[in-house]
């Protein structure tokens, strides 16, 4: 059977919201959206829509979003400490599901918005005895 | 484009009618849901308007039936529009123009109300 | 029966919980200088709590949301980025006030100098967070907190005329000499005291800790409508004792070892004995809940990995954030501060940023998209909008009537 | 940050110079209501120390904290500059006040670390003496 067409608002909806990847584990929070629109717009495409093609996720991309002093100086700083400005782009197809929160194919250590929790992990938690236990 | 690069930017009519500005965009999703999302999620249309506290939390759009003194005291209902995708005619930073008169716009469709996420 | 049991225990931990340093002074403070003509605030808000943390557990349980991750998707990041800011540095002032409470209870039961137990408290306190699982960290120190019963004990012992209580309650009269502004603001203190943010970020984030879902929502309203107000209750006779004993002969409280007086002269050293322990219990429990609270609201602000459901390592960003306040907490603690200053601060600063959680809490817990058809009936959103007219007015009250009273001065 | 703390405390609870006569007599009695809160404090642990219970440190810890918020409050008043000859009579009065009953609560707190509890109470007369004085004071000033 089809599923009926569902309708849904992009800022309401995706903006903003947790990210789960496929172990369950909490993976950031959408921080934009990537939406592609047409080459041709509007002049020989006039059929098309624009697509939804990726979800953005990661401090650089939180920091554009803020504009203002706070957001030149935050994403200045993501810059420098990241000047591969590697920014992390989830294609739309790896998402499963949009709900209260959004499911994903993959796994949390593939996005590059994990970068700052690996360098926590290895600095200052995995220095601590017992950090890799299960509390008791 | 990011989606917060067509957040909040102004709306204008052919005539250069102000008719509000971005306050969400959209969207339509017609594949199946679990099999991954591929090219199944598309841009149908903007929802405008003039205020941004109450479109933001939800308010006029049937997801949220608030607290009655909430509701009225942003009433966001009453002045949201919706421009469908073939109205608009340019963007860019200063702005969006669509074709037409601002005057024939309508209220956005409600959003079905979808049970909570199993 | 496994059920009951459950229910039961989060019954007793929520009476436990519910008291800390900020209550204990608090409540203290006031019925020694106002007898019980504030006790009306007690009851608003325990009422308020009741309502704000049935809404935040059910959101929690039904959207698997906690707090601050909603906050953001309501607010936007700008707004959600202040409202972190200041909800932090709120709960930070507590946590120093909870972790300086403990030390207090200790200098009490030892003679040792609080400023040399502060050291060793915070260490305790991150220990027992880095070690412990949520769920028996939760039970034991809300069970051991139920030794604040004592002071219910010490009032009924004493044997007051419940009638003149009650009257005093219900027509509050100033005392002589004392000003309006003194009083709201006192009010205030004492509002903030049962309302505070910390406790929700931690009501909420428990749920997720606990893997609550739809079929927990009775757990939920048994903690809240049970716990809770037995919890005030506690509250109240920490102002009746300081009325009954301290006010007559003129005693203002300084000190946490003058609220256990009371205790002291009625029931002898075994009722200190039993006091000092819940004193130790209800801070040493609040100061793990703010400490966890200031992880919790920074990681669901980012969308981080949160939480004592995984393994520290595989939340290093959360458990980096809390060992930081925890630091931070005890080098403003060990600055020459008074402990309890700090605790009244905390309490008028609370007030002042709960709308900022209460306000969101209230929208998504009428939102079919999260909620289904577990969003709030209508006496809940008649009660929650009375409520967010109250929180809005004591929010603004707060800063001016700290500055026009010199705090209560 | 203990600075920002220590100078939200101060803007708020610090006892600034006095401004005139009415004011300084308001700032009299509070020191001598503060001082009197203190030695009811010691009042009680000492009634309650007379019931022979064995309370460890705790009663040591009550009696000094009394006894250093008493000079705490005492040696504030003391710096504040009297406005004109009629506070000096205010003054003395709150001095010796204030003086007797600093007197009464060193006593206490000696007698408490001695352990010497039949010594502590005997002190039971003059703390309520201190205290019925300190307390006719201020009904007899508020104004």
């Amino acid at each position: 059977m089809m599923a009926a067409a569902r309708v849904m608002d992009a800022a309401l909806e995706l903006l903003d919201r947790q990210l789960i990847d496929c172990d369950d584990r909490l993976a950031g929070n959408v921080d934009d959206v990537e939406i592609v629109i047409p080459d041709r717009w509007p002049d020989g495409a006039s059929g098309e829509l624009p697509v939804v093609t990726a979800l953005l996720s990661g401090p650089g991309v939180l920091a554009e979003r803020f504009g203002g002093s706070l957001g030149r100086g935050w994403s200045a700083l993501h810059r420098r400490l990241h000047p591969d400005g590697a920014l992390i782009s989830i294609p739309i197809g790896q998402v499963r599901d949009i709900g209260s929160a959004i499911r994903l194919g993959l796994r949390s250590d593939q996005l590059a918005s994990n970068r700052m929790e690996v360098w926590f992990r290895d600095h200052v938690v995995g220095k601590i005895p017992g950090a890799g236990h299960a509390a008791e | 484009m990011r989606l917060s690069e067509l957040l909040d930017l102004d709306v204008v009519d052919e005539n250069g009618t102000r008719a509000g500005h971005v306050h969400d965009v959209r969207l339509v999703q017609d594949g199946p849901v679990g099999a991954g999302f591929d090219a199944a999620l598309r841009v149908q249309g903007l929802v405008i308007g003039r205020g941004a506290v109450g479109i933001r939390l939800g308010y006029g759009r049937t997801l949220n039936r608030g607290p009655w003194l909430i509701r009225v005291l942003l009433s966001a209902r009453h002045d949201s529009k919706y421009v469908p995708w073939g109205r608009v005619r340019s963007i860019d930073e200063d702005g969006i123009v669509i074709a037409g008169s601002a005057a024939d716009l309508e209220p956005p469709p409600v959003l079905p109300a979808r049970g909570a996420p199993s | 029966m496994k059920k009951l049991f459950a229910v039961t225990l989060g019954i007793l931990t929520a009476i436990g919980g519910f008291v800390d340093i900020g209550d204990i002074v608090a409540n203290a403070a006031v019925g020694a200088r106002y007898r019980w003509a504030l006790a009306w605030v007690v009851v608003v808000g325990i009422i308020g709590i009741v309502l704000f943390a049935e809404m935040a557990g059910r959101v929690a349980a039904v959207s698997g949301r906690a707090v601050f991750d909603l906050i953001r998707e309501r607010l936007g990041p700008r707004f959600a980025l202040a409202n972190l800011i200041g909800s932090f540095f709120v709960n930070l002032l507590t946590l120093t006030a909870e972790i300086a409470g403990v030390a207090l209870a200790l200098e009490l039961a030892t003679d040792v100098n609080y400023l040399l137990w502060l050291p060793v408290c915070a260490l305790a306190v991150w220990l027992v967070i880095w070690r412990v699982k949520f769920e028996t960290l939760e039970d034991v120190f809300g069970l051991l907190g139920l030794a604040m019963m004592v002071i219910a004990v010490t009032v009924w012992r004493a044997g007051p005329d419940w009638g003149s209580i009650f009257h005093e309650a219900s027509h509050p009269t100033l005392p002589p000499g004392e000003g309006l502004p003194t009083y709201f603001y006192y009010a205030i203190a004492l509002f903030g005291a049962a309302m505070t943010p910390y406790e929700v970020f931690f009501f909420s984030s428990g749920a997720i800790e606990e893997h609550w879902t739809r079929s927990d929502l009775f757990v939920n309203r048994a903690n809240v409508y049970i716990g809770f107000p037995l919890g005030g209750l506690l509250s109240l006779a920490l102002m009746s004792a300081a009325a009954l004993f301290l006010n007559p002969v003129g005693i203002t409280v300084e000190h946490l070892g003058q609220v256990a007086l009371p205790t002291t002269l009625v029931l002898g050293r075994t009722g200190l004995a039993v006091l000092l322990v819940g004193f130790f219990a209800a801070t040493f429990g609040a100061a793990l809940e703010t400490a966890l609270s200031s992880g919790y609201t920074v990681a669901q602000y980012f969308g981080w990995q949160w939480g004592k459901f995984v393994r520290p390592l595989q939340a290093a960003r959360f458990h980096t954030v809390v060992l930081a306040a925890v630091i931070v907490g005890a080098i403003i603690g060990l600055s020459s501060v008074d402990p309890i200053k700090v605790t009244e601060y905390s309490l008028i600063f609370s007030a002042v940023a709960l709308p900022l959680t209460y306000f969101p809490i209230l929208v998504v817990a009428n939102d079919v998209g999260y909620m289904g058809d577990k969003v709030n009936s209508r006496l809940t959103n008649a009660l929650g909008t009375v409520y967010l007219v109250i929180v809005v007015v004591a929010a603004a009250a707060a800063i001016p009537l700290m500055f026009a009273t010199k705090a209560g001065a | 940050m203990a600075v920002a703390f220590a100078a939200i405390g101060c803007a708020v609870g610090c006892v600034g110079s006095s401004q005139g006569e009415a004011d300084y007599q308001h700032k009299a009695v509070a020191t001598t209501e503060h001082v009197r809160s203190s030695v009811r404090t010691v009042e009680l642990a000492v009634q309650t120390a007379a019931e022979g219970d064995d309370y460890g440190p705790y009663l040591s810890r009550v009696i000094s904290q009394a006894e250093d918020d008493a000079s705490s409050a005492a040696n504030a008043f003391d710096t504040i500059q009297p406005p004109g000859e009629t506070s000096d009579e205010v003054r003395d009065q709150v001095d010796e006040l204030t003086q007797q009953a600093l007197d009464v609560l060193s006593k206490a707190r000696i007698a408490i670390r001695r352990g010497d509890v039949g010594g502590l109470v005997q002190l039971s007369s003059d703390l309520t003496a201190a205290g019925d004085q300190l307390e006719q004071f201020g009904e007899s000033e508020h104004v």
